[in-house]
């Protein structure tokens, strides 16, 4: 019981983190028709550049820069390339982030070279007890932050104008520029939230249990994927409950490996693609996604 | 009109023999390097060729390349490879490589008709991202199945033979051509070229039927389409197979090419390489799936053999940009640029250049889109 | 038309047949042996004086830390050996690196571009790429020195495995646990491995060891791509384990220490050679590595060879790893071969594959653990156990040459 | 009614629009809206009504359309190169054709993006009064799903979306579109209200009953030029239009008469 207690606290934890990611998906599809590739780079961006500066600037200033330098990565990607092709078909698109994705992995890769950048959070490996069961500060924090990030966008999404005038947008474009929302303002918005999101899910993918920032963490991005697909590409809540559902079933089948030993050893890797396509057999669109998305 | 069309087709024609007349003729002058190099060209063109009927052509985003030139590959070594094994200990029927070779791209096919409910559910990118889980869930089982894969470092691949020809291994029997010895290298490079000439041919003759034309609808629009009469359950599911045997035959190629195969070899990297390959070379086109693909697969190599003379490249294990490096960036920011300046890819840009105006169906990148504004003036324009 | 089709297929036939018959460079090129000045019998890999060894490394991909300090480490002792004795008295050695970033097609591309140029590998990063090359290798007589130490390369002839196999590393390294009272008879073992040959290996080390002395093995496997071992070590704490034995890559090991010292799990980790990198030493999980963590390993710690490191320190400025000390001991080892075939009159591939077969044991003078090339069996019985601590290299030696008593029973009923 | 002699809020001059540079949908049109006044503009499928809206409201360059040659004046400058917020901003809304409200958010929350191209932040809460007074159901559903409501209301909602900007023209584009008869003559009063409250008004119909009833001019549009013009009264006595649009044998009409842009007739066979 009290591993299945610990299984679950950790699952939700790198759900949450999960879901930080997804959310971004789900914003820059909304707003721009972007399924975007390259959340995986900014992550590593982010990360990358918190590790850098703490040492010369401290955490907390690290930490501030890290995450501005990403959401401005992502709006110059926005301005310099997604804005220029709106209208371009949804695959195209895809396949410019990729483009972008590789270059910028790459290049963050030969920076990091073979060494395994520490992000030096204050609360390092600590660890604390919530109801007997034991889990680090940093996943905590996570739980913490990302519980109250997702709110804050949550109220933001619900009530601003940026929130209205985005799923305005979402739903059709062009009935919003006629009631003189600037489109490209909505998408630029949505990359910028995206990159910040991107970063703090970086800072936290990188902290204790995980080793600290290596080109490896891009991978976590790409598991958060199916967690926005299976919530439902266009549905901020589906984002949610998509990174909560693959971040458990990732650590119950990693925990109970033995109990699932038919499935194959290591089958919590895959565990988010399994349940993903098993989602879309029976839902098309998601759990959460309208099923008239045909434009894509 | 007709003139100058008989005149353009003879010229293609004559280009076209040139190049094989070339390419028959390089193994009497290129070295085992670059023949290797060049059978592995001939590979990716086949997989991206066929990953163009899917993507260019019928505009579903697949990311499952990968996963089908595994099926391919495995059952060719499984098939056609002897039982063995030190560490993990795997199995095999030991038969004739043809029948390997043939079984392979039959698997791959049978994967992708199996998958291909999954693909008419699913639509663009939910196609896509689906797909990608393929290459984890197919990887994982890769990993898991050693009895067939031999595990995570993979199993030897039986060298092709051809009725008592060999094309590797004993080298039997022994062939010379104008003083050149004809060793594995020369006689894969002839087999990749023969099946590549013949996947090629057998797109661009499937893209001028009938179906072909069917297959462009439903990229266009699929209401439409289906308006039109097409039934589009049924092609999507065909073109699924025709696209995943094409990666069947890649991936044994894939296995020649390497001498082994190995679970790691089809990560989602390769199919990624193979989405670059037919964006690079231009959507909806066989020429231009071949030179991507050429473009791709030959560019780290070729940036390695000649680091040390190209001025931006340092060598191994100095400070700088190495050259898989390089390739990355060359091939990331080729990738950027095209989507923004020549969506018609590497064959957009060669049409340009002869200044050879085309009729529309050849041209268009992929378009998906389908939510024509309400006004019956929307869209509509020429391309 | 059909007449200028016609036409044109006429005239490129004969530019095809002008072209065919001209002189074919390839034609000419005459292979073979021949005979040095002084009598030995040279082939494929030398020019006049010049040795050319192969090196298929990974300075781009996931083992690029190794591959850099691997390579440097050779390039290193290449040029000492260039400025001082070379080999034979006569041969200088020039490398031809490629850099294959973990790729195994690229790898097996970049072997058949110097295949015809070198004598021999000294370095070869990747399992899959030396399970592609086997065939190669023995078609060739190509002898290589892999960098990894899977049971299964040294079946082939050709492969020089300078180090004890995975499965000796860790009956070696539990051993020196049991002998130290870290753990005791009967103890329970948590595996932590990697899915493929690495893995197993380990693997195989711990059951055969947990046999011998009445302890039982949980094992939990997980891929290269996992990065948190959360669920693996939450898993290993509810079955009350005693040692984690684990056979993973740096960033789990991290992980592992990291999640283990937080669940209070205080208990030693014993791991393979590649578990460890001494970046790991700066990372949250820092001081619960220096505690508990114990490694197997081929080479020695710097502590054991201080010369090296200050040769090493001298010529390059990144904080090296062992695997400084592995391209020392690989380079070396490479050198005796090339003298033994050159002592023995024939420095073609066939002579050095001969040499490297006949030439017993082999001392590096205690860089690498003592090694006989046997074929298929483990290189060496012996493995150096460290603990990690803030030192270059991030090693520290706890015991010398260490052979465990398990390890004689093992080879032999293995 | 208002008075002719008002300075126009619209004038358009010698307008030529194609699309992709090859499809003329637009050649010399002249068209002018008076301050303050009702303009009916009618014309069948294709005859560049929609062309027309569109470059007004800057959306032309979504559709890969271009103005080739005129001008377009609203209130004494130029609409050359006006994006659509800013058009917005400037007080020329437009009501697209088929209501496109967004359907997935609430009626309140539908009027609020309507109100997000405004200038002026302070006048949201003031305009969001007068549609809720203008249309009482609105008020009433505020909170549900602008797609739960009926054809009706959703135009009624499409029309209140646009009033939230504080448009001083007001473009519609076939309100009465797939309405019943009683709506669409509630639609009708709803335009005469708002043109009383001070907004000038371009009707873009099909149907010429409704529209010729509330305008005070109309314009008649045909393959892309304008072939009627006059006041709304004398118009609808005019043989032609009485043929063509309020009249029989209308179908019969539009099938012969030669058109424009085939190829978007076709764009709407397939879709």
């Amino acid at each position: 019981m009290n591993q299945f207690l610990s299984l679950l606290l950790n699952g939700l934890s790198l759900g949450a983190i999960y879901a930080l990611i997804a959310l971004g998906f789900v914003i820059i599809f909304k707003a721009s028709e972007v399924v975007t590739f390259m959340q995986g780079s900014l992550l590593l961006l982010g990360a990358y550049l918190i590790a850098r500066l703490s040492e010369p600037i401290g955490f907390w200033a690290a930490a501030a820069v890290g995450i501005v330098g990403t959401a401005a990565a992502a709006v110059l990607v926005e301005r310099l390339l997604i804005s220029r092709l709106r209208g371009a078909p949804v695959i195209s698109l895809a396949i410019l982030t990729i483009g972008v994705d590789l270059i910028i992995l790459t290049e963050i890769t030969r920076r990091i070279g073979s060494d395994i950048l520490n992000v030096g959070h204050p609360w390092g490996g600590d660890a604390v007890s919530i109801g007997g069961v034991g889990i680090t500060t940093n996943r905590a924090l996570a739980i913490v932050v990302a519980g109250i990030l997702i709110g804050a966008f949550f109220i933001a999404f619900k009530f601003s104008s940026w929130g209205i005038a985005m799923r305005a947008a979402a739903e059709d474009g062009e009935a919003a520029a006629l009631m003189g929302i600037r489109l490209g303002w909505v998408s630029m918005v949505a990359w910028l939230v995206a990159g910040v999101l991107a970063a703090v899910a970086g800072l936290f993918a990188t902290g204790s249990p995980t080793p600290g920032v290596t080109p490896a963490i891009w991978a976590v991005a790409l598991a958060a994927l199916p967690a926005a697909i299976l919530g439902g590409l266009d549905s901020t809540g589906g984002a949610l409950v998509g990174g909560l559902i693959i971040g458990v079933a990732t650590a119950m089948a990693a925990g109970y490996q033995d109990q699932i030993a038919f499935l194959g050893r290591g089958f919590g890797e895959v565990v988010p693609y399994v349940v993903m396509v098993a989602v879309l057999l029976v839902r098309p669109s998601g759990l959460f996604g309208t099923r008239d998305v045909t434009r894509v | 009109m007709s003139d100058t069309s008989t005149a353009t087709r003879l010229v293609k024609g004559v280009v076209l023999l040139a190049l094989l007349v070339v390419l028959l003729a390089l193994p009497l002058y290129v070295e085992e390097f670059w023949l290797r190099t060049g059978f592995a060209v001939f590979a990716a063109i086949i997989g991206a060729v066929g990953l163009n009927l899917l993507v260019g052509t019928t505009g579903q985003l697949s990311l499952a390349h990968a996963f089908f030139l595994a099926v391919g590959a495995l059952t060719y070594v499984y098939v056609s490879g002897d039982p063995g094994g030190s560490a993990i200990e795997y199995g095999g029927f030991g038969l004739p490589p043809i029948v390997g070779m043939v079984a392979g791209v039959v698997m791959a096919g049978l994967a992708g008709v199996l998958f291909s409910p999954i693909a008419a559910r699913l639509r663009g990118i939910y196609l896509g991202v689906a797909s990608l889980g393929l290459v984890f869930i197919g990887q994982h089982l890769l990993n898991t199945w050693t009895s067939v894969s031999g595990g995570f470092n993979g199993r030897l691949a039986p060298a092709f033979d051809l009725f008592g020809f060999s094309f590797g291994g004993n080298e039997e029997p022994y062939l010379a051509v104008l003083g050149v010895p004809f060793g594995q290298a020369e006689r894969l490079w002839y087999l990749g070229l023969a099946l590549c000439a013949l996947a090629c041919w057998f797109a661009s003759n499937l893209l001028r039927s009938r179906p072909g034309r069917a297959l462009q609808n439903v990229r266009d629009s699929e209401v439409a389409a289906s308006v039109m009469g097409v039934n589009v359950q049924e092609y999507k599911a065909k073109v699924f197979l025709v696209s995943s045997m094409y990666a069947g035959l890649a991936g044994v190629l894939y296995a020649l090419s390497i001498g082994s195969v190995a679970p790691e070899s089809f990560s989602l990297l390769l199919s990624v390489q193979y989405l670059a390959m037919i964006v690079l070379g231009g959507l909806g086109s066989v020429g231009g799936a071949a030179m991507g693909a050429a473009f791709v697969s030959a560019l780290p190599l070729v940036l390695q053999q000649y680091s040390g003379s190209l001025p931006f490249i340092v060598e191994p294990g100095q400070p700088g940009i190495v050259a898989s490096q390089a390739a990355a960036f060359l091939y990331g920011g080729a990738i950027v640029l095209v989507v923004m300046f020549e969506p018609g890819g590497l064959a957009g840009l060669a049409r340009r250049l002869k200044r050879q105006p085309r009729p529309p169906q050849e041209s268009p990148p992929v378009s998906t889109t389908s939510s024509a504004p309400a006004d019956s003036s929307s869209g509509g324009t020429p391309r | 038309m059909n007449t200028n089709k016609r036409r044109a297929i006429t005239l490129v036939s004969a530019v095809l047949l002008v072209t065919a018959t001209g002189c074919s460079t390839k034609a000419e090129e005459g292979g073979g042996d021949t005979t040095s000045e002084d009598g030995v019998k040279i082939g494929r890999g030398i020019e006049g004086d010049t040795i050319s060894l192969g090196s298929l490394t990974d300075l781009t991909g996931v083992f690029a830390a190794l591959g850099a300090d691997i390579t440097n480490a050779q390039a290193l002792y290449w040029k000492t050996l260039n400025a001082g004795d070379k080999i034979c008295g006569t041969y200088s050695v020039d490398e031809i690196v490629k850099d294959h970033g973990y790729d195994t097609q690229r790898g097996i591309q970049l072997y058949s571009s110097f295949k015809e140029d070198v004598l021999a590998i000294e370095q070869t990063i990747g399992s899959p790429i030396n399970t592609g090359l086997a065939q190669q290798l023995e078609a060739d007589s190509m002898v290589n020195i892999p960098g990894a130490w899977a049971q299964s390369l040294t079946e082939v002839a050709e492969n020089t495995v300078v180090g004890s196999t995975y499965e000796v590393e860790m009956i070696n390294v539990l051993d020196y646990l049991l002998e130290e009272g870290e753990i005791e008879e009967g103890a329970k073992i948590g595996h932590i491995y990697f899915e493929g040959e690495y893995g197993e290996g380990g693997l195989a080390g711990s059951e055969f060891f947990a046999e011998q002395h009445d302890m039982e093995v949980v094992e939990v496997q997980i891929q290269p791509t996992d990065t948190d071992m959360t669920a693996q070590v939450t898993k290993l704490e509810s079955e009350g384990v005693d040692v984690i034995a684990i056979t993973v890559a740096p960033g789990q090991t991290a992980s592992i220490a990291g999640v283990a010292a937080a669940s209070g799990l205080d208990v030693p980790i014993a791991g393979n050679n590649p578990v460890y990198a001494p970046g790991l030493l700066d990372t949250p999980a820092g001081d619960a590595l220096k505690a508990n963590l114990y490694v197997a390993s081929p080479v020695a710690p710097f502590d054991q060879k201080p010369e090296i490191l200050k040769a090493y320190q001298a010529e390059f400025d990144n904080d090296p790893t062992l695997g400084v000390m592995f391209g020392f001991a690989a380079a070396d080892v490479m050198r005796q071969i090339l003298e033994k075939a050159c002592d023995d009159g024939d420095l073609t591939p066939e002579g050095v594959l001969a040499a490297k077969e006949s030439i017993g044991t082999v001392d590096t003078g205690g860089i690498a653990v003592p090694l006989e090339f046997i074929v298929g069996e483990s290189p060496s019985n012996a493995s150096y156990i460290f603990k990690a601590d803030d030192v270059p290299g991030g090693a520290v030696s706890v015991s010398d040459l260490y052979e465990g008593d398990d390890v004689a029973a093992f080879v032999e009923g293995g | 009614m208002m008075d002719e002699t008002h300075a126009p809020i619209l004038e358009v001059r010698d307008l030529a629009v194609t699309y992709g540079g090859v499809v003329q949908a637009l050649r010399g049109v002249d068209i002018t809206v008076g301050e303050g006044s009702v303009v009916a503009l009618l014309g069948s499928n294709g005859a560049g009504k929609t062309t027309l809206l569109r470059t007004l409201s800057g959306t032309l360059k979504l559709h890969k359309g271009r103005v080739e040659s005129g001008e377009v004046r609203y209130r004494g400058s130029s609409l050359k190169g006006r994006d659509p917020a800013r058009c917005v901003a400037d007080g020329l809304v437009q009501v697209p054709e088929g209501r496109r409200i967004f359907s997935r958010l609430t009626v309140e929350e539908n009027l609020k993006a309507g109100g997000l191209g405004a200038k002026d932040k302070s006048t949201r809460a003031p305009a969001q009064e007068r549609v809720y007074d203008l249309f009482p159901v609105l008020a009433d559903r505020r909170t549900q799903r602008a797609g739960l409501l009926s054809g009706g209301e959703q135009q009624m909602l499409a029309i209140g979306r646009g009033l939230m900007a504080g448009p001083k023209l007001l473009l519609l584009d076939e309100p009465s579109l797939g309405l019943a008869p009683r709506i669409i003559g509630q639609i009708g009063e709803v335009i005469r209200e708002i043109n009383r409250q001070g907004t000038s008004v371009l009707l873009v119909e099909q149907n010429a009953t409704m529209a010729l009833g509330v305008a005070d001019t109309a314009f008649v549009l045909d393959v892309g030029k304008v072939s009627l013009q006059g006041p709304a009264v004398e118009l609808a006595q005019s043989d032609a239009v009485q043929r063509l649009y309020l009249g029989h044998g209308a179908e019969e009409t539009e099938a012969a008469a030669p058109r424009a842009g085939t190829r978007k007739t076709l764009a709407r066979w397939k879709a």
